[in-house]
């Protein structure tokens, strides 16, 4: 019988507390940006050698649908950011580890805390509660370059 | 299948005494040593030991080795064979100062010296009132010198067998020529042929039903022994600790009353005042634990109940959490109780075997009142019995015992295997345990063993415990015959060979059988009280008569026969005995 | 190994000392790399974060076009701090998806295939990108405008 | 006395080919420990179950198990803190050897590559070495460690490979490390300073939180990270 247990099965069958679910989280999240970065830098690359490729690829980025995922990718990246420095604090200073379950929730609580108006400003557009994020900033560039893409519709 | 070994020298048992022998065997390179041990070694009970080693290192105060051994003898009631104490007491000193260059982590005073602390029945100028002679690390003095003596072990190299159990001891032309041991994880018998052996199994505080002793505390040396027709000694001395936490037996350590802490009765009061005026809670134990049980006899237990209360509130919450953690922490996990702010329940608790193996000073198994030894058989730590402890022990002199005679036996087996020739095996070793065990797993139906056990344990704590009379003895002696006639027919349910630990428990409890029938017969024995045996037909101790040892022989038959052996006394003059 | 096999094979003593525990030849290596993950973490709160509010909270997806990346690339410096940022996640990400390599993925031949499949495409992704960063000539796009 | 169930994680090599779950139901007290409750298994119901155990009071890191997922002692944990059914499994991590028994040997192993022992050359002195009550504080946490290996055999990274020297091994190797008495610091931060050794370490706290002394794991591994990289400097 293979009695060994291995890697990530095994982290879900044993009963961990916050320090484990933290760290599960934040293998997550740094691995689901690390693919998101690959196709974002690829993708954004390519404004250099063909701006219309570009602008034709953004397209899926302004599919409501696609807003939720952008919203997961703020929060995958504030949170390890915030969980981030939760371990490098401790380990620059490790007395504050006998604190570690406080410190986690803290880092916790703070992503929700940032979550919160972030979801709004992102998602409520979508749903016609409120407008999109930097509207009046665009508004006012669309009047000297009317001819940028995302100016059309404005013009028209 | 069986397999067969070759040393020089085998250590039985891997705690305090075993793995102090263990190194000093070590030392000498010449030697092939192994360690056999039913547990890994850091399991050992001695881990559980708290309160502190006794050294008479005068770090706070003005203490001397003289004053060490006289507390000590007059702990022992004066049973205690002053040779052996005057040797222990001189060379606590030394090994104390010993184990701390080893690495022990002990507490320390301001100016950074091994920090000690009261303990009971120590005293200075000879009884005036109590010394500060515990050498302690908080309170896992025991489990810190555990560790220590393994670490070192580690160091120099010792070879271990983890996990074997020793299931008889080889005697062969009137010598020892080795063990015959059991491997837990596959069941196979190995024959360790050696000329010398030293038998360092700790107690067998599991013949009561409540003990501060661990699960494995058996007392598997001193029953093959017997066995093999070595007698045992003093064994109707057993100690009774005070404070044991209610029900389950867990110790307090007398640390607590040492840092200040108070038994209290139902009334509140500090009861001991009565029974101690001048040490009051820092009397021995035999005292403490006597005082207690009067107490819960005339109706002041708590609510009338079984127990009193050790109370430790006042001693604030700092001297607890530094001084003595592991108490609050069995405390709160045990009882849900914070000694901080509550106080504990408390009843005595079945301790420590003053008695066992007989020995002399350097470790040889002594099988006579003429100090008859038997070549390449020693014994060392609770199994043993040197005898320093005598009726009774003082706390913080059993961790002292392990060391200084664990360090002794270990010298002098060195000496003894340089010398000696490996003697031969006798015929087919292994013949009578295969032959015992096979028995035991072919019985196909019958009566647990564990219910004989808890019937055991019942037994000896009522009428062999803390006070004890003649008829409830014979009870007990009838009783124990009754469990060894039921014994044949009890069944062991797993009938693999590996870890088969249902089979180990119940060749065990032959072993708990034989250890309690020898108890009680030479309780019944003794027409006196003195230190831990204190029977209420002979309410006082009888110089005239029985201040001798006695020496326990188990018959061809299965009976018990009792022989006597002198006190040595060298300068304490025998005295009545008042804290 | 089986386990009756491991069982089987305890006949023999437990020694004391001497005990070799194969030590790996990268140790510097996990140190730096240990190091370097903090570093470059504490590097990109500041750049990663300003990035993500940047864009999904001032300009926001909805307004985003080649012309608005292009306007801001203008600025070395903004051509900078990308190029900074890209280095630092990709670099970052990609020891952390090497610790997650050599957690899950045992086996030593699949690992290292796994690995040179992830460390191509990481690296090469990070050469493209810095790349178009710095080649990047503002003055071949104001013909759009 | 109430009933409560136990159901545990069957296995024995002779006969089994992977691991069963069997259920057992037992009175027991809520204030019993989880050990009495298996003790009366074994005892009384089924003599096969197998397991270590001696001292009962969470004194010598025999009876290291799984209940309810997560690692404890099961003389530590009383029966009123668990619930009418318990599952109890063994580590993980280890070989079972049967049932709850797991082997050891690479734990021990592990603790013995750390030179865990004091290492001073210098002469002794006549008397003890003198240590102020603040150096012996340094590393007095670190000294309770009974060897249980609840805490390695919890961490992710020891699962995920058994070279890992474990926390275990860190917190023995950190109990000398930081004892002013020792002089083979350098050695044994050389030992950890390793791939396989202190770096392999996530802060994961499983350990901390597995440890029945509740010894501040995590932090020691963290004090041992810093002396490294101090002392490489
Ligand atoms: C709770 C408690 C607290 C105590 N506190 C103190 C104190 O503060 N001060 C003090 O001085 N004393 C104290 N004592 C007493 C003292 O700790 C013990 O008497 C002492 O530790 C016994 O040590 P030992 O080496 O003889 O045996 P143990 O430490 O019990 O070791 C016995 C060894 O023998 C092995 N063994 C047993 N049977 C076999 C077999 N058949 N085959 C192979 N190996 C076998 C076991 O595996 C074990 O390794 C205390 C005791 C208890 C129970
Ligand atoms: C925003 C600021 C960030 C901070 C403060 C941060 C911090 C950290 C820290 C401290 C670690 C732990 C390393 C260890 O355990 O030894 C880590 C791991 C990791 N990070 Fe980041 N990081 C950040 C951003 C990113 C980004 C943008 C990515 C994706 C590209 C990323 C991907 C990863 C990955 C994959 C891991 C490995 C996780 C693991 O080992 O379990 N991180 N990060
Ligand atoms: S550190 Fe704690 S959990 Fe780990 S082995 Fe030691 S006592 Fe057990
Ligand atoms: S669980 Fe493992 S990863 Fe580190 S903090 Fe403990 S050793
Ligand atoms: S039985 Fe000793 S720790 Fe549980």
């Amino acid at each position: 019988m293979e009695v060994r247990n291995r890697g990530l099965v095994t982290a879900l069958r044993y009963r961990g507390r916050e320090g484990m679910w933290a760290w599960l989280l934040h293998r997550a999240t740094g691995l689901g940006v690390l693919f998101f970065l690959i196709i974002h830098v690829i993708e954004t690359a390519a404004v250099v050698y063909s701006p219309e490729f570009y602008d034709e690829a953004l397209q899926i980025y302004k599919n409501p649908f696609f807003r939720f995922a952008e919203l997961l990718i703020f929060f995958s990246v504030l949170f390890h950011a915030v969980n981030g420095s939760r371990i490098v604090i401790q380990d620059f200073w490790p007395y504050l580890m006998e604190r570690q379950r406080q410190l986690t929730w803290a880092a916790g609580i703070v992503v929700l805390l940032v979550m919160v108006p972030v979801t709004w400003i992102m998602v409520a557009p979508v749903f016609g509660l409120a407008e999109e994020p930097g509207l009046e900033r665009h508004l006012e560039r669309c009047v000297e370059r009317t001819q940028a893409p995302a100016c059309l519709e404005v013009v028209e | 299948m069986i397999h067969t070994h070759t040393y020089d020298a085998l250590v039985v048992g891997g705690g305090g005494a075993g793995m102090m022998a263990a190194i000093y065997l070590s030392r000498e390179s010449r030697l092939r040593t192994a360690v056999i041990s039913k547990l890994y070694p850091t399991r050992s009970h001695t881990g559980a030991a708290q309160g502190g080693i006794g050294a008479a290192l005068g770090n706070l105060e003005e203490d001397h080795p003289e004053w060490h051994a006289f507390d000590t003898v007059k702990g022992s009631d004066y049973l205690g064979d002053q040779d052996a104490i005057e040797t222990m007491c001189r060379e606590a000193v030394d090994v104390v100062i010993e184990l701390e260059h080893m690495g022990l982590p002990f507490s320390r005073t301001p100016d950074g010296k091994i920090a000690q602390r009261p303990f009971g029945g120590h005293t200075h100028h000879q009884g005036q009132g109590p010394v500060r002679r515990s050498c302690y690390a908080a309170d896992r003095t025991g489990h810190m010198i555990l560790q220590t003596l393994y670490q070192n072990c580690i160091k120099n190299g010792v070879e271990f067998f983890d996990e074997f159990q020793v299931v008889d001891v080889m005697l062969a032309e009137g010598r020892c020529v080795g063990v015959v041991a059991y491997e837990v994880a596959t069941g196979d018998l190995h024959v360790f042929h050696s000329k010398s052996v030293n038998l360092a199994t700790g107690g067998f505080g599991r013949i009561f039903s409540i003990t501060s002793n661990a699960h494995a505390n058996t007392g598997d040396g001193p029953a093959v022994a017997l066995r093999r027709g070595i007698p045992l000694e003093d064994m109707e001395f057993y100690q009774f600790h005070p404070t044991g936490i209610y029900k389950m037996g867990i110790l307090i350590t007398e640390g607590v009353r040492g840092e200040g802490g108070v038994l209290r009765n139902d009334y509140g009061e500090r009861f001991m005042e009565r029974y101690a005026p001048t040490m009051k809670d820092l009397a021995s134990r035999d005292v403490v634990a006597r005082a207690i049980y009067q107490e819960m006899r005339e109706g002041r237990g708590i609510n009338g109940k079984r127990y009193v209360y050790l109370d430790a509130t006042y001693l604030g919450a700092e001297v607890i959490e530094q001084k003595l953690p592991d108490i609050a922490d069995f405390c709160r996990t045990y009882l849900g109780v914070d000694p901080v702010h509550e106080p504990m329940p408390i009843q005595p608790t079945a301790h420590y075997a003053m008695g066992g193996i007989p020995t002399n000073v350097d470790g040889c198994v002594v099988i006579d009142d003429r100090g008859t030894v038997v070549p390449g058989l020693y014994a060392a730590g609770e199994t043993a019995c040197v005898s320093v402890h005598g009726g009774n022990r003082l706390g913080t002199n059993s961790l002292l015992d392990l060391v200084v005679f664990g360090r002794r036996s270990g010298l002098h087996m060195a000496e003894f295997c340089l010398e000696a020739d490996l003697g031969s095996l006798p015929e087919n070793p292994t013949r009578d345990v295969a032959a015992e065990l096979e028995r035991l797993l072919s019985v196909a139906a019958g009566e647990p063993p564990a219910r004989l056990r808890q019937e055991l344990q019942d037994t000896m704590m009522d009428f062999v415990g803390v006070f004890r009379e003649e008829e409830g003895m014979r009870q007990a002696m009838d009783k124990v015959r009754e469990l060894k006639r039921r014994y044949e027919a009890v069944v062991v349910m797993d009938k693999g060979r590996r870890f088969n630990t249902d089979l180990l428990e119940a060749w065990e409890l032959r072993n708990l059988l034989d250890l309690a029938e020898v108890t009680a017969a030479s309780a019944l024995n003794r027409k006196e009280s003195r230190g831990a045996h204190s029977r209420e037909d002979f309410p006082n101790r009888d110089d005239e008569n029985w201040l001798k040892h006695t020496l326990a022989v188990q018959d061809v038959d299965g009976g018990v026969r009792i022989d006597y052996k002198p006190v040595t006394i060298t300068q304490f003059e025998p005295k009545e005995r008042v804290y | 190994m089986t386990v009756a096999a491991q069982v089987d094979g305890r006949g023999e003593p437990r020694r004391g000392g001497g005990y070799d525990r194969p030590k790996g030849r990268l140790a510097n290596f996990e140190v730096f790399s240990w190091f370097f993950m903090r570093i470059s973490g504490l590097v990109l709160i500041l750049l990663a974060l300003y990035h993500l509010i940047w864009w999904n909270l001032v300009i926001g997806v909805e307004h985003l076009d080649s012309q608005v990346v292009i306007e801001r690339w203008s600025n070395p410096f903004w051509r900078l701090f990308n190029v900074l940022l890209v280095t630092f996640a990709l670099l970052h990400g990609l020891n952390g998806a090497r610790y997650s390599i050599e957690d899950y993925i045992r086996r030593r031949g699949l690992q290292i295939a796994v690995k040179t499949i992830v460390y191509s495409v990481v690296l090469v992704t990070l050469v493209i990108g810095v790349y178009a960063l710095l080649t990047f000539d503002p003055a071949s796009f104001f013909a759009i405008r | 006395m109430p009933m409560v169930t136990l159901r545990i994680q069957r296995f024995d090599p002779e006969n089994d080919q992977r691991p069963v779950y069997r259920e057992y139901a037992v009175n027991a007290d809520p204030t019993d420990r989880v050990l009495d409750a298996i003790n009366s298994v074994k005892w009384y119901q089924d003599g096969s179950l197998t397991y270590r155990r001696s001292c009962a009071h969470g004194i010598c890191g025999s009876d290291a198990m799984r209940i309810n997922g997560a690692n404890r002692l099961a003389c530590k944990v009383l029966i009123r803190d668990v619930g009418a059914k318990v599952t109890i499994e063994p580590l993980m991590g280890f070989r079972v050897i049967k049932d709850l028994v797991v082997d050891m040997e690479p734990f021990f192993a592990q603790f013995r590559s750390v030179l865990p022992y004091l290492i001073n050359d210098e002469g002794a002195p006549e008397r003890e070495r003198t240590q102020s009550v603040h150096e012996r504080e340094v590393y007095d946490d670190t000294t309770k460690c009974i060897l249980c290996a609840a805490c390695t055999t919890s961490c992710p990274s020891f699962w995920a490979d058994e070279n890992f020297v474990g926390p275990a091994a860190i917190v023995n190797a950190h109990r000398f490390i930081f004892d002013s008495r020792d002089k083979a610091a350098a050695e044994r931060l050389d030992i950890l300073n390793d791939r396989e050794g202190v770096w392999r370490c996530r802060t994961v706290f499983n350990c901390t939180e597995a440890c029945p002394r509740e010894i501040r794991i995590t932090k020691a591994i963290g004090e041992v990270k810093k002396a490294i990289l101090s002392s490489a400097r």
